[in-house]
């Protein structure tokens, strides 16, 4: 347990400082209202018109989405790799190298049939 | 760091046997390449060489199958055969490459129902394009210009390799990734059906959603387990059933909860919900791939699992694999008898058949238990899977070919007169849906009875008795359909049997003949199933 | 220090998850609720691995990471598709199969 | 008990093969040869049947001429199923009792096969029946040569698909079709005990050859034997109509009648009496399941009889009849060893017999249109003379005339019944009473008093392609009594049945005679008061109200004897009738339909919902769960 001590030590410290920040700019912070400040974003932006049900994304983001998961595997795999990366020499390399290879396979599918273009 | 250090030290290459893991590694090999061919050959030629490269592939993993299953070398005093490969991953035995010949063997025909092409005028009976919304203009688009998936190759070619890796998995962990790599492809072919694509949307969902569901509780079994045993190696399991350290609760829970896994990829009620209505939305070809070679495939499995893993524990699981054979041919056979679609009604028959095997597989006679003149549950098992899986291939195969102006005729309103229609179309079907019935001279009979003796003689008579009965109960749904087809006359325009192209036609006529094959010289096969062996552990 | 709080937590967030996929009609709430099924399992892996001293678990819980990453994958291009055609993610939607 | 010890074919005995082989080629050619054999079809279908049936004769006479311990032998084809140690070998055996089925199934299907030809000359679809015809005695052929429970169970089923296909020929009538799926549901209940006896006698002694289980059969443990005996006899009750599977035989007849002839009368409904001969080494062992046997029976010959007098259909009241004699012979293999060889007397000289009625009445149809209303025929004697001395010489037979085939093997099963036990005999005399009473009902409406044919009709005799079987058979019920001769056929089987020692009954056999002489008499005469003296009413006597009844009995002028004699024992039959109808075919089709209302309310919880799916996940996983640590922990 006692290994962990920074670790929980941190949390509270974080949590403390979070919780101190919202109330004293509640308590001590001006209040000036006006049409601006009741705005999504107050640098000026227009928040688009949702329409009903929440608003939809374009199916891109999706396949963005997706394609983002294809490299998080790899990195699930490179990250026990690269703590023993010098340990294991040459079959290590080896190994990663035909993994990653193939994981690039799905990658040049996507890209030959046009899924990283955004139009 | 210092334990780096020493994990560093002790670190060695793991031995990889790739002469005997050949047949999977062509597999996943001809699966990869299927992609790079997506990506890179243009679409005029994507279709030959696709099918091309598919065919070769399984037909070279056959050929490695063969190869590596005549060398396997003796173990247990000759009762068993084979090594433990991939620094004990996979085992490959004699059990394993027999199941490895019948999926590939299967795989073969499907592949060969996957690529027919004249059916659909020209075109796959897969989507033209899944992206394209159903109704619209951009599907009748992808529809004029022939647009075809030639994906599914490859993605048949990953679940085939899937089914090899299953049934061959020596440790919970392999096992569960295999069980993976056979259902994500799946999945996806469900939902690619070219005609009434929100049935077929709607199974793929229904086949996902269930399918991520029972294996969120396999998953959580092989976490029990392994926290009862230590280890997710079968033999270490084994020795810990065995010995009984104690913690029996987390082995019984584990044991549990990958019975729900594995009794979900069977159909074994009541897990099988999914199974009636994938088989009916699925592209038919997917059907017919699906309910031979996955079944084969998670039997394959379920038998490891439980024989090798648990075998020490039988006397914890029996029960309740009585009572889900029990519940399993009772839905199957009876909800059967009401079915109005043709392939719902093989669904449920495959949901029948399913509880058959388990009766099968409950018997649990081993080589040690048997006396002069009987065989083991192992080998009744593997026969009847081969004998179901040739007669399914066909039975949907012959589905494909009955048409009218929508696509398939599934209704079995449809099917009426079909014998006047077409005597050899609706004789062949006839003769499948018998051997289904296990009318003797048809791989049925052979397959049922070899089933149901060593069930018998392993004491399980009141299962016996009530898989006989429920085989009567099932005949009768078959001979619905045979009355149908011979003894009604058909309604408003009647049924067009479709020509098909000679790959549809190799398919039904290999299913065919295997049917009649098995049931009149089933020798060579139970031989074969004999001459593999127990599992080796 | 004991290893049951852990197993009990894995449990509680299991049954939730369960619960999720049985009580949630959004397609994408009922696959979160697996994947943290599949996480409950993960939790299970580790604090196994963790009493037993050695890497199985751990090395599991990696290979299930990966295993559900590739099901989202899928289910995502299912859902997706699904929900174009009919406007509609919710899963008692999708109920012309039946008896 | 004698063991079934045979030795290895050759010689005449190793052409056996040929005799299943050249009926199946037929079939073979007919089906898969199309339109093309239609023009010489017929013929062929009839050449491979008289092939074989030389063959048979053949064989028979060689089989005459070894010594009686030397009368069986085997065949071996090839390995059917080989497993480890357990084997089904497809071999064939020869012995005396197969060697009799072999003459009649080969030689009476020879004559109607030759029948058919007349018959069904003007169907379009002729090739088929003898296609269908064809298949059915290979069938029947293999059941009768297996030397192993499961060949036998092939040839059974064979003989069910058989019959399925020819009693649903006629495919435009929905009858047929009804007819042939109510055949194939009550025979697939038989099937049921089939399946469960040779799996309980594999189980039991890792064999199902005749020979290994004859064998060792008394190693066995009573409860076992008698498992077996009972579920052998409900596959012998399927496939032989017995009670209470007897409902499928009467609507059977909706099958061409040459096909009611061969299946439903000679051969595939005597199957079931066959194998609870050829299982005497079972039933020696298991007494219940005997008296089971004797039971059934005794049941069924008066169930049919009692049928068989009811009925206006020519084919049904000859089906009730077929029923009520095949009764007679499962009451005599019930009674052991005293009864065996009687049993199979009666079952060949009932082959001949019936055999040659159902084809006189097939060909007094023909004369009529196709009519089957026996109250539409009369005085048909003169009009088919060759059809009406036939079919005399068969029903002097069946009622047991002296001197005529029938006299013979029926007096032995009912001096057999008496010896065993007073209630069987009793059972077989007064089932003797009322088939004389029946049948000589049959004929006088048949063959004599007046013509009351529908208009139209102009009877006429058949060809003599139709009329040659006819007589032979005829022939036949006349002389198969000589089988009896200085009890040759009981000596004759007495390798494969076992001989009963010799002991003097407690009635001299000439008393029992006169006896059953005399009770036949009676229902001759019976028969001959109620129906020959009297007009037959055109249409059937409706079941009336009071009123209505004495209303008729102004107009008729016997209506008081009708309601004295003939109202009370119409009333019984009728309402037995009626039983028949709603009480057994009820208990069919009500099994049928609780299934069917089974299977649609459990359709329902295949809601379509994703989500009650993975409940039922759920819920199954929480059952396995708590069952497996429940059981475990308790």
């Amino acid at each position: 347990m006692e290994l962990y001590m920074p670790v929980v030590a941190l949390g509270i410290i974080a949590t403390g400082f979070a919780v101190f920040s919202i109330v004293m700019s509640a308590v001590v912070g001006p209040k000036r209202y006006n049409r601006a400040k009741l705005d999504s974003y107050e640098c000026g932006i227009e928040p688009t018109p949702q329409p009903v049900g929440g608003g939809r994304f374009p199916v891109k983001y999706y396949i963005t989405a997706m394609l983002f998961i294809v490299f998080d595997i790899e990195i699930i795999f490179l990250y026990p790799w690269a703590v023993a990366f010098d340990n294991m020499a040459v079959f290590g390399l080896v190994e990663m190298i035909l993994f990653i290879l193939t994981v690039f396979v799905a990658y040049a599918y996507v890209w030959r049939r046009g899924g990283l273009e955004w139009d | 760091m210092s334990s780096a250090a020493v994990l560093a030290a002790e670190f060695q290459a793991p031995s990889f046997e790739y002469s005997l893991l050949s047949p999977l590694l062509v597999i996943f090999g001809v699966a990869i390449t299927g992609v790079l061919v997506e990506a890179f050959a243009p679409r005029g030629s994507r279709y030959l060489l696709q099918a091309v490269l598919a065919v070769l592939g399984v037909v070279g993993a056959l050929v490695a199958t063969v190869i590596v299953g005549l060398n396997l070398v003796s173990r247990g005093g000759g009762t068993a055969h084979g090594s433990i490969a991939a620094e004990g991953a996979i085992a490959v035995d004699g059990p394993s490459i027999f199941i490895w010949g019948t999926v590939l063997v299967l795989s073969l025909v499907s592949v060969l129902l996957f690529a027919e092409r004249r059916l659909e005028g020209g075109v796959l009976s897969f989507a033209g394009q899944a992206a394209a919304l159903p109704g619209t203009e951009a599907e009748r688009e992808a529809s004029t210009r022939g647009l075809e998936h030639t994906e599914v190759f490859p993605l048949m070619m990953f679940a085939v390799g899937g089914m090899m890796l299953f049934p061959a998995s020596n440790d919970l962990l392999t096992m569960f990734v295999a069980l993976e790599v056979l259902s994500l492809p799946l999945y996806l072919l469900c939902g690619l059906a070219r005609r009434r694509r929100l049935l077929s949307q709607e199974a793929a969902l229904k086949y996902f959603m269930l399918g991520a569901f029972s294996s969120g509780f396999f998953i959580y079994g092989i976490a029990l387990v392994y926290g009862y045993a230590g280890s997710m190696n079968f033999a270490a399991i084994s020795a810990a059933v065995s010995g009984r350290a104690g913690g029996e609760g987390l082995l019984l829970g584990g044991i549990a909860l990958l019975a729900v896994g594995m009794m979900f990829k069977v159909g074994a009620a009541p897990f099988h919900a999914w199974t009636p209505d994938v088989y009916q939305g699925a592209p038919t070809a997917v059907t017919a791939f699906m309910a031979a070679c996955t079944k084969v495939a998670a039997f394959g499995a379920l038998l490891r699992l439980f024989y090798v893993a648990f075998g020490g524990a039988r006397w914890d699981w029996t029960p309740m694999v009585w009572v889900i054979a029990i519940l399993t041919m009772v839905v199957g056979s009876v909800l059967a008898l009401s079915q109005t679609d043709v392939k719902r009604m093989l669904a449920y028959s495959s949901i029948a058949h399913a509880g058959f095997l388990l009766t099968g597989f409950v018997g649990a006679q081993q080589v040690a238990d048997v006396g002069i003149g009987e065989i083991t549950s192992l080998q009744a098992v593997l026969f009847y899977l081969v004998t179901y899986g040739f007669t399914t291939v066909a039975a949907f195969a012959v589905v494909t070919v009955v048409r009218d102006a929508g696509g398939e005729a599934t209704h079995l309103s449809r099917w009426s007169g079909l014998g006047k229609e077409s005597p050899v179309v609706a004789g062949v079907f006839a003769v499948l849906l018998l051997g289904m019935a296990g009318i003797p001279l048809t791989s049925g009979f052979t397959g049922k009875w070899a089933v149901f003796t060593t069930a018998l003689a392993g004491g399980a008579w009141p299962l016996v008795v009530t898989a006989v009965l429920f085989s009567v109960v099932a005949a009768f749904f078959y001979v619905r359909v045979i009355v149908l087809m011979y003894f009604s006359d058909p309604v408003g325009e009647g049924p067009t049997v479709a020509t098909p192209s000679i790959l549809t036609t190799i398919v039904i006529a290999v299913g065919f003949a295997a049917t009649l094959a098995l049931g009149v010289v089933p020798g060579p096969v139970l031989d074969l199933a004999a001459a593999a062996g127990e599992f080796i552990r | 220090m004991s290893e049951t709080p852990f197993i009990v937590l894995s449990a509680i967030l299991f049954t939730i998850g369960c619960v999720g996929v049985l009580t949630r009609r959004n397609a994408i709430v009922v696959f979160m609720c697996v994947e943290l099924m599949l996480n409950a399992s993960n939790l299970a892996l580790i604090t196994f691995a963790r009493v037993h001293g050695n890497l199985d678990g751990q090395v599991a819980a990696f290979f299930v990471m990966v295993v559900a990453a590739a099901e989202v994958v899928v289910g995502l291009a299912i859902i997706m598709t699904i929900f174009r055609t009919r406007r509609s993610a919710s899963v008692d939607d999708a109920s012309l199969l039946k008896y | 008990m004698p063991v079934v010890d045979p030795a290895a074919a050759d010689g005449v005995f190793s052409l056996l093969w040929l005799v299943i082989a050249l009926p199946a080629l037929g079939a073979a050619v007919l089906l898969l040869g199309g339109r093309r054999t239609d023009a010489w079809g017929h013929l062929l279908g009839v050449a491979t049947v008289a092939g074989s049936f030389v063959l048979s004769l053949v064989a028979f006479v060689g089989l005459l001429g070894r010594g009686a311990d030397d009368r069986a032998f085997t065949q071996h084809l090839y390995t059917w199923i080989e497993a480890g140690g357990f084997r089904v070998e497809a071999s064939l055996l020869y012995d005396p009792l197969s060697a009799l089925f072999l003459l009649l199934i080969t030689g009476v299907g020879a004559l109607i096969h030759l029948y058919s030809v007349g018959y069904m000359a003007h169907d379009p679809r002729r090739r088929r029946f003898f296609a269908y015809l064809n298949l059915f005695v290979a069938a029947m052929l293999v059941l009768v040569l297996a030397d192993d429970y499961v060949v036998l169970f092939l040839g059974w089923e064979g003989v069910g698909l058989a019959s399925y296909l020819l009693i649903g020929f006629w495919q435009h009538k929905p009858s047929a079709a009804v007819a042939a799926k109510k055949a194939f549901v009550v025979n697939r209940v038989g099937d049921l005990g089939m399946a469960l006896g040779i799996m309980l006698m594999f189980a039991t002694f890792g064999s199902t050859a005749f020979a290994e289980v004859s064998r060792v059969a008394t190693e066995a443990t009573d409860g076992v034997l008698t498992a077996l005996g009972l579920l052998l006899l409900l596959a012998a009750c399927g496939k032989s109509a017995q009670v209470p599977l007897q409902s499928w035989l009467l609507d059977a007849m909706e099958g061409p009648t040459p096909v009611s002839a061969l299946i439903h009368a000679a051969t595939m409904v005597t199957a079931g009496v066959y194998l609870v001969v050829r299982s005497n080494f079972i039933y020696e062992n298991a007494p219940v399941a005997q008296t089971a046997v004797v039971v059934v029976g005794a049941v069924t010959l008066l169930w049919g009889a009692v049928i068989g007098c009811a009925k206006d259909d020519i084919k049904k009241a000859l089906a009730g009849s077929t029923m009520s004699q095949i009764g007679y012979m499962m009451l005599a293999a019930g009674l052991g060893v005293a009864g065996y060889a009687f049993a199979i007397f009666h079952l060949l000289t009932h082959g001949f017999f019936k055999a040659n009625m159902f084809l006189g009445a097939g060909s007094v149809m023909h004369g009529m249109d196709d009519d089957v209303d026996m109250r539409h025929y009369g005085a048909l004697q003169k009009a088919m003379p060759v059809t009406f001395l036939t079919f005399a010489m068969g029903y002097l037979a069946i009622i047991g005339f002296p001197g005529f085939s029938g006299f013979w093997s029926k007096d032995k099963i009912i001096e057999a019944g008496f010896e065993d036990n007073l209630v069987a005999g009793l059972a077989a005399l007064l089932g003797a009473g009322i088939t004389a009473f029946y049948m000589t009902r049959l004929m006088l409406m048949t063959f004599f008093g007046e013509k009351r044919w529908e208009k139209g009709v102009h009877p006429h005799e058949s060809p003599k392609v139709m009329t040659v079987p006819l007589i032979v058979l005829a022939a036949l019920s006349v002389l198969g009594g000589v089988m009896l001769l200085g009890d040759w056929i009981v000596g004759f089987l007495a390798p494969v049945v076992g001989e009963a020692e010799h002991h003097t009954p407690a009635v001299p056999p000439i008393v029992m005679t006169l006896v059953v002489v005399a009770v036949v008499a009676v229902g001759v005469a019976t028969a001959w008061l109620l129906v020959g003296r009297r007009e037959v009413p055109r249409t059937a006597p409706q079941r009336v109200s009071v009123f209505t009844r004495a209303a008729r009995a102004d107009l008729y002028g016997d209506a008081i004897n009708e309601a004295l004699f003939m109202r009370p024992g119409d009333r019984f039959v009728g309402d037995l009738v009626t039983f028949d109808n709603a009480g057994v075919d009820g208990a069919v089709n009500g099994t049928a339909a609780a299934f069917g209302g089974m299977s649609g309310r459990m359709r329902r919880w295949q809601n379509g919902f994703v989500r009650s799916y993975a409940l039922s996940v759920l819920v199954g996983a929480l059952v396995v769960l708590v069952a497996m640590l429940a059981v475990n922990l308790a």
